[in-house]
């Protein structure tokens, strides 16, 4: 690699200190009246997420309250973090439904690949980031939390244009 | 008040004497020296009480005095410490000379002593 | 004897205008202390709120709005937080002087303020009481000295640590300190000159008087305003607890009320600079324009009114110091010790001689310090201003061409320079290795 | 009021206090600590001398041997890191020491004797409303101008000469 040295020329009139000085200080004065401030207010004043936004599950739930899934399989097959632990089971009249279905929020990556795997549409990525437990263990989301979340889940692609286009 | 102002004087400049002759940190002595002047001043201010001001005027003399002797004196301290590494002033004796077999660098301009121990002349660090 | 016949009689055997004396001066004093001690506590915790606030609003930001209305509690959730936190003694530390470093700062920081005189003097029923704790008459020599001491808890802290990024903020700080503390006292020298008294409520008074010194002394005031913040160890002087370089410097190694210490002792002297700067320059308590208020008979309202005057004017430095901190970046170390041994030095020297030469001057072509041209512009005032004005333009239009302050370049010799220069026209080197 | 019982109290307390720290001073191992114990001496001097009408040298006291001739002491001490005790040992032989003791106490001895004297009475107390300096600057710029002038010749050479030590040559 070499090396280029540029030798900078200053015009003596940008040597001195205490005009520079004085021009920070006015610079700064103007932003300290500028009533315009770009902090967000946090709590009360939140990010609009953006329609593709991948954050924690929610499991989508039929007219009847039951989660949507048939524990195919795909989902823990698919997932690259190895995060969805799902146990199978079968009613009397032969429905497969999970009879386990738990997803560690701290292995996911949030890749969506689940939502995307999912032949019935009932595991998906949710538009929601404040996720706070005081535990570890309260990552680990068992199926029935999975169902109460109520946020909006993500679109993995618009529908009016689906291949990105 | 000048009676007691004296008895303090005489009283401090003789913990600064002691501690000249007892102590062997450069720094210490310095310090001890300082005290010595500080104590003079003392029995001059308490003078002035009686004399004038004049004896005002000198402790501002004795005060520039003993502003100048520390700022040589501590460079010196510096300078002997850059050569020796020590402050303590048992190792603090080049008019003794050196002894033949000491280690430092400017060995080629020792002066042979006659030591008792030929180990032993408490030049530099080496043989302390 | 009933008690109000007692008080009718206190009341009789003194003068509400003469100073007062005896044992209700003791209390006078008492009182003073207490309220002084509060008011300068109390704006000290809501000046850490105004820096933050400052800071914020120069970056576009809110600041703390969380605690209490507009933010306004949060000194008291600092304070509690503080209180609350744990104490960690680094094992290593030498322990009697590591707790009394922060003592040591902090006390010379607070007694600062005994000396400075904050209103025009209070008329009560036992005489007339100074609003300062202690009018001494060596009130300048005695801030003066007592800002000298500030350095101890400083050097103190950096050594009983046992921790090299602090024992090096404490060496810094010292040597700063005692380089700029004597442009310090030159740049004042001047203000004696024309007041003719150490005393801080006689140059005060002088100020009502004469008009302010701020404008016939333009460049002691900004030599003093600079080596103020030096002092303070305020940007852009903050080296001794640069973060970039030293971690915190000498308070590295404090945790809760101990390190809150050393904050309240840098806040509150920034408090005691600002209040010297308005004394010595800006004429104190005095009301401008308003020659009633400022001279005797005194009267309770004209307390209050130069109460809040001082105070405005103070709260302008502490904002000053605010304003400065959030423009301008630190120093280098040399940039550090040639701006004040080269540059600072020199020209309070050289200025010390020119007021004195025009002092001497004046008084040699018989102009009586009170005398005014026309009406009301004093004669003195006028022409040493216009003289400052001059030296003003002189050393910062001819002498500040990057040598107040001057890049790493500039110690590159010309030979060395020409030497880049041919470097730089040659291109780029060929290509080492492959 | 120069003679009331506080003002006594007051005396005597700074006095002695000056005495004792200037004790432990002196035999203190860690140079810093001893530092600190003498500036604390010297604060009870520059009381002292505050006490005995002399305000302007009390503070200059303060600022000059407080505030700058001790900052440098501690600074050399700090910069050359010789704070922590073990480096040096100091006279321990018996016989040193009793002859530092007797010197000392023949020096005090000596210097209470000559403090026994019959001392004139004291000057009358400077009227408060007089600027304290005054009395100072007539003597120091008229009677002893060539002195005082010889004094910024010696602190020049002082300067220089601390230089040209201190200066590390390459």
């Amino acid at each position: 690699m070499a090396i280029q040295v540029k030798v900078l020329e200053r015009p003596i009139r940008q040597t001195s200190y205490v005009r520079a000085m004085l021009k920070g200080m006015a610079i700064t004065f103007k932003h300290l009246t500028n009533p315009h401030k770009v902090t967000w207010q946090y709590p009360e004043q939140k990010w609009d997420l953006s329609p593709r936004w991948r954050g924690t599950h929610r499991m989508l739930t039929d007219e009847n309250g039951k989660a949507k899934c048939v524990a195919c399989g795909l989902c823990p097959q698919i997932c690259p973090a190895n995060c969805i632990k799902l146990v199978p089971g079968e009613d009397e009249e032969g429905n497969r439904y999970p009879l386990v279905y738990e997803i560690d929020e701290f292995r996911c990556i949030f890749c969506g690949y689940c939502q995307e795997v999912c032949p019935e549409e009932a595991i998906h990525v949710g538009r929601h980031y404040e996720n706070s437990e005081y535990s570890r263990a309260g990552f680990v989301y068992d199926l029935e939390r999975l169902m109460a979340q109520t946020h909006p889940v993500c679109e993995m692609w618009d529908p009016a244009d689906p291949r990105g286009e | 008040m000048v009676p007691e102002a004296l008895f303090f004087s005489a009283i401090l400049f003789v913990i600064g004497v002691v501690g000249v002759l007892t102590r062997r940190n450069a720094i210490i002595i310095f310090m001890c020296v300082e005290l010595m002047l500080n104590a003079v001043n003392l029995s001059f201010i308490g003078f002035s009480r009686l004399y004038g001001a004049s004896g005002q005027v000198f402790v501002i003399f004795v005060m520039s005095v003993a502003a100048a002797e520390a700022a040589v004196g501590l460079a010196i301290i510096i300078a002997i410490f850059r050569h020796h590494e020590t402050v303590d002033l048992k190792n603090i004796n080049l008019l003794k000379g050196w002894c033949s077999n000491c280690p430092w660098p400017n060995r080629v301009e020792c002066i042979r002593l006659p030591a008792p121990s030929p180990s032993w002349c408490g030049c530099c660090r080496y043989c302390r | 004897m009933n008690t109000y016949a007692a008080l009718m009689l206190f009341q009789h055997a003194y003068d509400p205008q003469a100073p007062v004396h005896g044992a209700p001066w003791l209390w006078f004093s008492i009182i003073k202390i207490l309220v002084v001690f509060t008011v300068l506590m109390v704006t000290i915790a809501y000046l850490t709120l105004a820096e933050r606030k400052i800071s914020a609003w120069i970056q576009d930001r809110h600041g703390p709005n969380r605690v209490g209305p507009r933010g306004l509690a949060q000194p008291l959730a600092d304070g509690l937080k503080n209180i609350m936190k744990e104490e960690t003694y680094p094992s290593a530390a030498y322990s009697p002087l590591f707790i009394l470093a922060p003592v040591m700062s902090f006390i010379p920081a607070l007694i600062t303020f005994a000396v400075i005189p904050f209103a025009a003097p209070l008329p009560t029923p036992w005489g007339l009481v100074d609003m300062s704790i202690a009018d001494l008459p060596v009130g300048f020599l005695y801030i003066l000295a007592i800002a000298s001491l500030g350095v101890y808890g400083i050097v103190l802290a950096g050594w009983s640590s046992n921790n090299k990024y602090a024992l090096l903020g404490g060496l810094r700080s010292s040597a700063q300190m005692v380089s700029y503390e004597v442009s310090m006292g030159l740049a004042v020298v001047a203000v004696l000159l024309l007041s003719g008294n150490v005393s801080l409520s006689s140059i005060v008074a002088s100020q009502v008087a004469t008009g302010w010194y701020f404008f016939p002394l333009l460049i002691g005031f900004f030599l003093f305003l600079v080596a103020a913040f030096a002092e303070t160890n305020r940007l852009p002087f903050d080296l001794p607890e640069a973060e970039s370089e030293l971690i915190a410097g000498y308070h590295t190694e404090y945790s809760s009320m101990k390190f809150s210490m050393f904050f309240i002792a840098e806040y509150s002297n920034m408090t005691t600079a600002s209040a010297r700067l308005t004394t010595l320059f800006f004429g104190g308590w005095a009301v401008p324009f308003w020659t009633t208020v400022d001279t005797a008979p005194w009267h309770w309202w004209k307390t209050v009114i130069t109460l809040v005057c001082f105070m405005i004017k103070t709260g302008f430095f502490l904002f000053l110091y605010m304003w400065i901190r959030w423009t301008l970046p630190r120093f280098r170390y040399d940039q550090l010790m040639s701006v004040g041994w080269k540059v600072m030095l020199p020209i309070a020297l050289c200025y010390l001689v020119v007021m004195a030469g025009a002092i001497l001057a004046l008084d040699a072509a018989g102009v009586a310090p009170s005398a005014r041209f026309g009406d009301f512009v004093p004669t003195y005032w006028a022409i040493l201003g216009v003289l400052n004005i001059v030296l003003a333009v002189l050393v910062f239009v001819v002498l500040d061409r990057g040598r107040l302050v001057s890049p790493a370049s500039a110690r590159v010799g010309p030979s060395e320079l020409a030497e880049l220069r041919a470097m730089a026209t040659r291109g780029p080197a060929p290509a080492q290795g492959d | 009021m120069p003679n009331g019982f506080v003002y006594e109290f007051l005396f005597y307390l700074f006095g002695l206090t000056a005495i004792v720290s200037a004790a432990i001073f002196v035999t203190r191992r860690n140079a810093v600590a001893a530092a600190l114990w003498l500036v604390n001496t010297m604060f009870c001097l520059a009381a002292l001398y505050i006490m005995m009408d002399a305000q302007f040298v009390g503070a200059i006291q303060v600022l000059v041997y407080a505030g700058a001739i001790m900052v440098v002491f501690l600074f050399v001490v700090m910069l050359l890191n010789l704070g922590l005790p073990p480096s040096v040992a100091d006279i321990k032989s018996k016989g040193a020491r009793i002859i530092a003791l007797v010197a000392g106490l023949a020096m005090l001895a000596e210097l209470l004797v000559l403090a026994r004297q019959k001392l004139p009475a004291e000057l009358p107390w400077l009227p408060r409303e007089t600027s304290v300096t005054t009395p100072i600057t007539e003597p120091l710029f008229r009677t002893y101008l060539l002195p005082f002038e010889i004094t910024s010749v010696l602190l020049l050479v002082a300067i220089v000469g601390a230089v040209v030590l201190a200066k590390r040559r390459s």
